[in-house]
């Protein structure tokens, strides 16, 4: 089990009521931990359109998560 | 310089802070929230942010910028919270020797900031309803298509 | 609006007056004295213009701007008179819905300013010469190159 | 004889050294009358490089004068 920190923007802020939580997860990658979290909070958007950011950089959808990692999973932007 | 703003920011002394005796350009682009998307009427903006990686990834872009183009100066400020129509969302200014230069730096960096950098849009609309862009899914009512402004 | 001005003005100022509810971008060129050109120091410049016919090709050009490019407005005002370093020689100020119509508006009129109004520009070297840029002949120190600021 | 107003701008006003003069003259054309100059004070600008303007309005080099034109000779502009 990893013990990560989740912060949440935009729509999955609004789709999961909170803008950060702590948990455990099975889950070896942040793609594979977008997916426990979609199938768990309902989160319209497919794990295709969502990049993913761990301690504030981001990285590959495969990218191995280890204990203490910030996850943050990144909607299509929309900026300006 | 990149980074995020919760309050107005005055454009033109941002603009003053890039005064340079070798300049000969300087060019400005500004993003106003309008009152209009994809044809339905908007009240308001909210723009959302995350800080440390938006703040990153905006440097980079203001970083190629200066090496992709014969520039002296770019600067980027992009406000979040609650927007009212006309009010500023986004300002990106840059300082060349030669307008080309400027003209196709500013162009640069404020499509690869759509582009690229942890911000949010949500459109309040005259009908009650809001949507996040480009985060509509299939059933959704909202457009999936890319803002465009 | 194009019109030519024997004092500094307040550019901030000009762009509010471009302030609508329908635009998403507004683009803006500044043209600032330089301290080199052509690479000699500059001390200053003068601008001199035909002011009737100015303001006329200046307007026609503002017009072919907004028939080209899906544009809401678009001002130039140009100095006459003898400028400083970093003084603002000219500003085009472009609004739009999208960004790429401001843009290409905005590169447009400055183009076509710089070539067709009868505004002509003398500069002061640092070495006390003085060159009326584009009016060189054979024979004559000062470059015959066009200005590319 | 035609008799015309001229102004003059830039290096034209310093070569001739005044920036307006009323003059009657045999050319008939705007081209002629810069040549006519030209010989007169020495101006550096050869002809083809010089437009011309009567009555605040660009014309061709071959335009024909007329009493009371007001003629302006442009050389090559140079704003912003």
């Amino acid at each position: 089990m990893t013990s990560v920190r989740i912060q949440y923007f935009a729509i999955l802020r609004e789709q999961r009521g909170l803008a950060e939580e702590d948990l455990t997860t099975n889950a070896a990658t942040a793609q594979d931990l977008y997916e426990e979290l979609r199938a768990r909070h309902r989160f319209t958007l497919p794990a295709a359109r969502i990049r993913a950011a761990v301690n504030d950089e981001f990285v590959a959808a495969g990218a191995p998560l280890k204990n203490g990692d910030r996850v943050v999973f990144i909607p299509p932007v929309a900026g300006g | 310089m990149f980074r995020l703003s919760a309050q107005p920011f005055d454009p033109a002394a941002l603009q003053r802070t890039l005064d340079d005796e070798r300049a000969g350009a300087c060019v400005t682009f500004e993003g106003w929230v309008r009152n209009r998307n994809e044809g339905q009427p908007v009240n308001s903006l909210e723009y959302e942010g995350y800080a440390p990686l938006a703040e990153k990834e905006g440097s980079r872009i203001l970083e190629e910028a200066q090496a992709r183009f014969p520039i002296l100066s770019a600067v980027c400020i992009h406000r979040v919270g609650h927007l009212k129509l006309g009010e500023l969302a986004v300002w990106v200014g840059v300082t060349a020797e030669h307008r080309g230069a400027a003209f196709d730096a500013c162009r640069y960096i404020i499509d690869e900031a759509k582009a690229r950098v942890p911000i949010w849009k949500k459109e309040h609309y005259a009908s009650g309803e809001t949507a996040w862009i480009n985060c509509a899914t299939r059933g959704d009512h909202a457009t999936d298509a890319p803002p465009a402004h």
